[in-house]
């Protein structure tokens, strides 16, 4: 054990913290406060700008156009992101497809989608879960039937989240329907402006859009857009979990939140006192606080295992089930130290949204009070994607403690 | 002491659970949320017919002989339907309000309009900084041209964009947290110098803010008689709001219920999964609990001062968690379905949500249990025993 | 709903108070404030006093014994015996053995064990659980062979509690081998003088002695000591459980524990100020309290309900698994409401006790705090024993959820 | 940054785990916690052999040269074997202060006699009112006759019992919380004046309330030096009790989880309910916290002061808490048998209770933590973005 901070570290976080100061234009600052759900132009402008820097997929391969940063300097950089408010940008292709891509698929698709994804000209959309098929994904229907040079791929997907703002889906689809169920799947890259597409919109309860449902009818894909060997996209999608075990965590979003919350907390007024001063909420700010500690250390011990390091899988599997706890207890406070308008409908009203026809919105004049409840109400979620918390349980209980 | 219905009593859980069942469906509730009103003025002429405006008032006061009890029955209906009338607003807050007033044939009238139903009343009360302290309002009430004018602001009012009429407190003296000095106006909808910011609220139920200019009002209450009444409509407004979360909830548990009995993921119905039955078992002990934490709020409504003061908190603040506690779990346990717009069950989350902001929340009430409940060495006589 | 106070309750609350107060022998009332694990000679004395009223086992049908107080009455008279600190009396034989003699066993039984029972001069234990039957009752292998006029008893019974004082012992025991596991029990009453019959102490972590293993080694046990018919016996256990419905909540046990902390923090000083004063022990102890209030009034809620209404599964199940969290929460406070002392062995050396050789115990000198801390640690127990909340919560999943 | 051993703390875990499995088992252990002085003097000497008294302190300083990482190996294994032996009191909590007075020949002569392991040295420090507040100190210090006399009291000494030689805190000037007036002395165990009255824990580790009325004292260190020492020995001894509750929750974890993979109910072994699953997955995840937070508060020594202490807070307030939840689950999943004294399980909680206890409890140190944490608004660097 030796903790003796790197200096190296902090001076590239200057770095980082520089270029986002001196490049981030002041519109996209703004809405990145609201924190909602990101507008495609405003990404496509990050995207271009960060490219322009090679910083647009650090985490992927240096030779696809990442980074050969440590794992600590991946971490700096997506702390100094979220600290500086970048939307979130499309972390379908960021985090899952383009990782697939880079590690599984031939040249030809490498040279095809990385760049655009890198240069965020192309969008995705997510494609696992099935209305049948939550925790369970192993289940899935969706068919591709091979044809000539074509699948045909039948069936429906849902929570294809950001799908409504996509150029591309990439989803699992079943390939071999005798085969034992993880063995038949295949991991296909779809346009989504095929023939027999369709996306149909699932408002979720935040009254903001995200989740969709899409739906394939005999739609043709060409055959060149199945990434590696056909019935080997089990493996792939469970690879793809593994690229950023630490993202589950969503420590530098957390801590982008705990600087918010301590904000309205501190401006909020109670009783002629900043609602900081009362006692029983600065407590709940610090219990939250102490949590993400020790989470965030233990996103660093897993940052700073070596390969494969077994002793890993226990620290691992808790970030997912602590970290969504957090994401969404965090913005539960937020809405809180809001006061009365903490309970109210606070729509985006200067960047784009998908709001639904609203009655104006209380005189809130903080933007870092903007979107807040809706957050709250979003944030339930946090605990049921990416595999249930539930199911997280069942991981840990058989995977780590071998019950 | 009896916790079975009255026969007056189980009539009015009848009317309310015939009317969720007939008249307000969730695809009706759900348009009614998208229109422009909120509500339906339809459904609020009913609710007058069939006497519910008065049911938590008694014969005496000019309502219909409920009392506390009558109102809880409304509201735990009203939970379970995710009703959007205003009638806490209404019925609760402003008519409880008025029945707190001193006897007189200015009261005797109001009761009785508002026992009607017509126009809507909103009891405008709370402010910013208040943070559910009943006793503080900032609002200034001063005498100019033989009239009252009130100048100040009030937020998050329920009902505040339906009502035609508002009970408005406002300080005649003292400073801004004192409990004397206060005093309770009725103000025109339509008065010159008030302005209204309506919005909506995430349970979908209209709000507004109001700014008062000078705004003229009727004093109808001053002083200790103006605080009692805003202690009663308080006490009234947490007891239906605790009702109204445990109907919530209640709802929520069991068509989690039924969702998980019907759900297959992993070859078998979700019914079937222990850890999933277990949290289940958890979510009803917090809803049969906040049933008992309701009928020690009813019980102590009756009883002195202080005892009620300390019941009613206790409520807030265990009802408030557990209903925290049993929606968001109802989420949890359908899985991406449950966070739809579409579905019942998110909005209970909601609502409760809001439920536990409204009128003081856990923290507010536990600070109030606590100024209530002493701590002290045991007792004389026990001392005394041995 | 009609919640008028009954003035008639009041003045029964006054009768037993005084009562008490006239009659409370003042060493008794001093052990009582240890609430350890009560004194035989302590109970014996006190159960004469009751039993000169008639209050020995209000509970009892009249005709036993018994009282023909309202539900709500015997409650009060709870309350105002574990107010008034009256030692814990045999449990077993009041509140288990009785109640079953009364409503299953002939007239002879009655005769001979209720009377006695009633003045203290028979003690018990109970014979329930097995070292391979805790929390799965029903797989009990105790056995009980017919020859002749006796039964011959062979097998192991743990956790007997308070065997290690008591004369008799109830026990389920196999009389079928060969039927189902509910079928083919009954239920023995066993001298603990007889031949065969070991009693070994099971030391708990609090140092004392209340739990014992038993063992049966060919005993015999007169046919005339089995109550009711044979292989019924897990009808009557069931039933047994009925008759104190809302006993597993402890509620009046806890009620006169939270008047001990609130008497330890208004006592003990934090920095010049007492505890009481220190707002997060304060709000500890309001928490708490609002938790007793919600399940007192789901006691009542019991007490009030007629027979069998099926409405009242759902709260009835809520009391064992609440009450028990409470029960061992509430003695928690009270040991870290002493400050350092909290973590002391403080044995009680004037009562009798079953304490090992041991040092002396720090300066405690208010005698409320005696004990406290190895409370705390035997609470413990409260949710493992009379089925374990883990079990409780399947009951409430199948039995009122019907999951 | 390296979370792994080093090879020189990799042979240091190795050999406690090696005393752990070799002379420590459970029934010797069991065995030591019934004898008069309540653990092994040859142990003692063992330990000194094995160099584990100086382990937690730098070459320079007079140790092996190895800081608060040593410290937290070797408690970590302690906790995993419930060790009673009172390091925490001579190695840590004398050693560190005594390491933390200002370099002189005294000091070095004391350090060394300390790092030997004779006589067994203890800090008495604490006091009844103080609840973990390090500048309380009411004992008096005052000159006469050419000697420092010192007259109070000092409650629950660890090690009180078995040390030769006290460390005590007692007040030169300044209100009884002054952080300055505190001078640092040495007094012998045989003092005239001294009084011990001992007593045990419920983790059967021996204690001692300290009675003093004019016992002579040498005075090592005073004022700020003072302050700094016993703040020194405060940090490592939090730092010293949050690895061996994690060490004890560890092993009560997997402890449990053999348990259930081979007690029978139900027809089936306990593992595969999995409401039990579920449990154990949470109790992992404290467990593994725990750690994180170990690492964090060990990171943060090396840091300015104002993070030392705020780390080392949040450590105590988040252990303390995992602790009790693991090691009373522990006892739960374990059912009867885990309630009884002759199993190990329980008495990793009853150890668990007590640390979470000493040194300051959890609502201390959240107190302490919300000290050294602003709540202010956004950064200035951050607002000016957009």
């Amino acid at each position: 054990m030796d903790f003796t901070p790197n200096p190296a570290d902090e001076a590239f976080r200057q770095e980082v913290r520089s270029f986002l100061q001196a490049n981030l234009p002041a519109d996209i600052a703004r809405h990145g406060k609201r924190d909602s759900h990101s507008a495609r132009a405003d990404i496509e402008r990050v995207m271009k700008m960060l490219n322009s820097r090679g910083w647009s997929a650090p985490h992927w391969p240096k030779e696809n156009g990442g980074t050969d940063w440590s794992p600590r300097q991946k971490f700096i950089y997506l702390e100094e992101m979220r600290r500086a408010r970048v939307p979130v940008l499309d972390r379908t292709a960021i985090d899952l497809v383009g990782p697939v891509i880079c590690h599984f698929a031939n040249d030809a698709q490498k040279q095809h989608f990385l760049p655009q994804i890198l240069n965020g000209d192309c969008f995705w959309g997510q494609g696992f879960s099935e209305p049948n098929s939550g925790s369970d994904l192993a289940s899935l229907t969706t068919s591709a039937r091979r044809e000539g040079d074509h699948y045909i791929v039948n069936g429906q997907k849902i929570w294809t989240s950001e799908a409504q703002r996509a150029d591309w889906i990439f989803a699992l689809v079943r390939t071999d329907p005798a085969a034992k169920p993880q063995r038949g799947i295949s991991f296909l890259l779809i346009d989504l402006r095929s023939p027999g597409v369709e996306v149909r919109p699932i408002w979720s309860i935040d009254e903001v859009l995200t989740l969709n449902e899409t739906f394939f009818d005999n739609v043709k894909v060409p055959v060149e857009n199945l990434v590696g060997e056909e019935n080997m996209g089990w493996t792939y999608a469970k690879k793809l979990l593994q690229f950023e075990r630490t993202s589950s965590a969503e420590i530098p979003h957390i801590k982008r939140d705990v600087i918010q919350l301590k904000h309205l907390a501190a401006t909020t007024m109670r009783r002629g006192r900043p609602l900081a001063e009362y006692p029983p909420f600065a407590k709940r700010i610090a219990e939250l606080e102490i949590k993400v500690m020790a989470l965030e250390w233990s996103v660093l011990r897993v940052l700073h295992a070596e390969e494969g390091d077994p002793s890993l899988n226990a620290v691992a599997s808790v970030l997912k089930v602590r970290g969504s706890e957090l994401f969404s207890d965090v913005s539960d406070l937020a809405a809180m130290a809001m006061g009365a308008h903490g309970t109210a409908v606070i729509p985006d009203t200067e960047g784009p949204h998908n709001m639904r026809p609203e009655l104006d919105a209380p005189p809130v004049t903080d933007p870092e009070a903007v979107g807040a409840p809706q957050r709250a109400m979003f944030r339930k979620a946090a605990t049921i994607y990416g595999g249930a918390n539930e199911v997280q349980r069942n991981i840990i209980a058989k995977g780590v403690l071998g019950l | 002491m009896d916790f079975n219905h009255t026969e007056e009593q189980t009539a009015l859980a009848d009317s309310v659970a015939r009317f969720g069942e007939r008249d307000y469906d969730w695809d009706s509730r759900r348009k009614l949320a998208r229109s422009p009103e909120g509500y339906s003025p339809a459904n609020w002429a009913t609710f007058a017919e069939l006497g519910w405006f008065g049911a938590g008032l008694s014969e005496e006061e000019g309502g219909f002989g409920g009392g506390p009890e009558g109102t809880a029955i409304l509201f735990e209906g009203f939970g379970r339907m995710l009703l959007l009338e205003p009638v806490m607003a209404h019925a609760v807050l402003a008519l409880q309000a008025l029945a707190g007033l001193p006897g007189n044939e200015r009261r005797t009238d109001l009761v009785e309009q508002a026992v009607m139903g017509d126009p809507v009343m909103a009891l405008a009360h709370d402010e910013a900084e208040g943070w559910g302290l009943v006793s503080w309002v900032g609002t200034r009430a001063g005498q100019a041209g033989g009239a009252w004018r009130l100048t100040g602001g009030k937020i998050r009012v329920p009902g505040g964009q339906a009502a035609g009429q508002f009970l408005v407190s406002a300080r005649l003296s003292g400073s801004i947290d004192d409990t004397d000095g206060i005093g309770l106006f009725l103000v025109d909808g339509e008065a010159a110098g008030l302005t209204r910011k309506g919005y909506r609220m995430v349970d979908n139920h209209l709000v507004a803010d109001l700014a008062l200019d000078g705004v003229e009002g009727e004093l109808l209450a001053q002083g200790p008689d103006a605080l009692a009444a805003l202690t009663r409509a308080t006490h009234h407004g947490i007891a239906a709001a605790c009702a109204e979360m445990l109907g919530a909830m209640d709802a929520a548990l069991w068509q989690t219920r039924d969702y998980l009995l019907t759900r297959k993921q992993f070859g078998t119905t979700l019914n079937n999964f222990q850890a999933l039955q277990h949290r289940m078992a958890d979510m009803l002990i917090e809803v049969e609990l906040s049933r008992s934490m309701l009928f020690q709020a009813l019980a102590a409504m009756a009883g002195p001062e202080g005892e009620r003061d300390r019941a009613l908190a206790a409520a807030k603040v265990a009802i408030s968690n557990s209903g925290i506690f049993v929606t968001r779990n109802a989420i949890q346990l359908h899985g991406g379905i449950g966070m739809t717009e579409e579905l019942m069950v998110g909005h209970f989350y909601k609502r409760v949500w809001v439920l536990a902001s409204l009128l003081g929340n856990a923290d507010h009430h536990l600070d109030q249990f606590m100024d209530h409940t002493p701590i002290e060495p045991v007792p004389a006589d026990i001392a005394a025993l041995g």
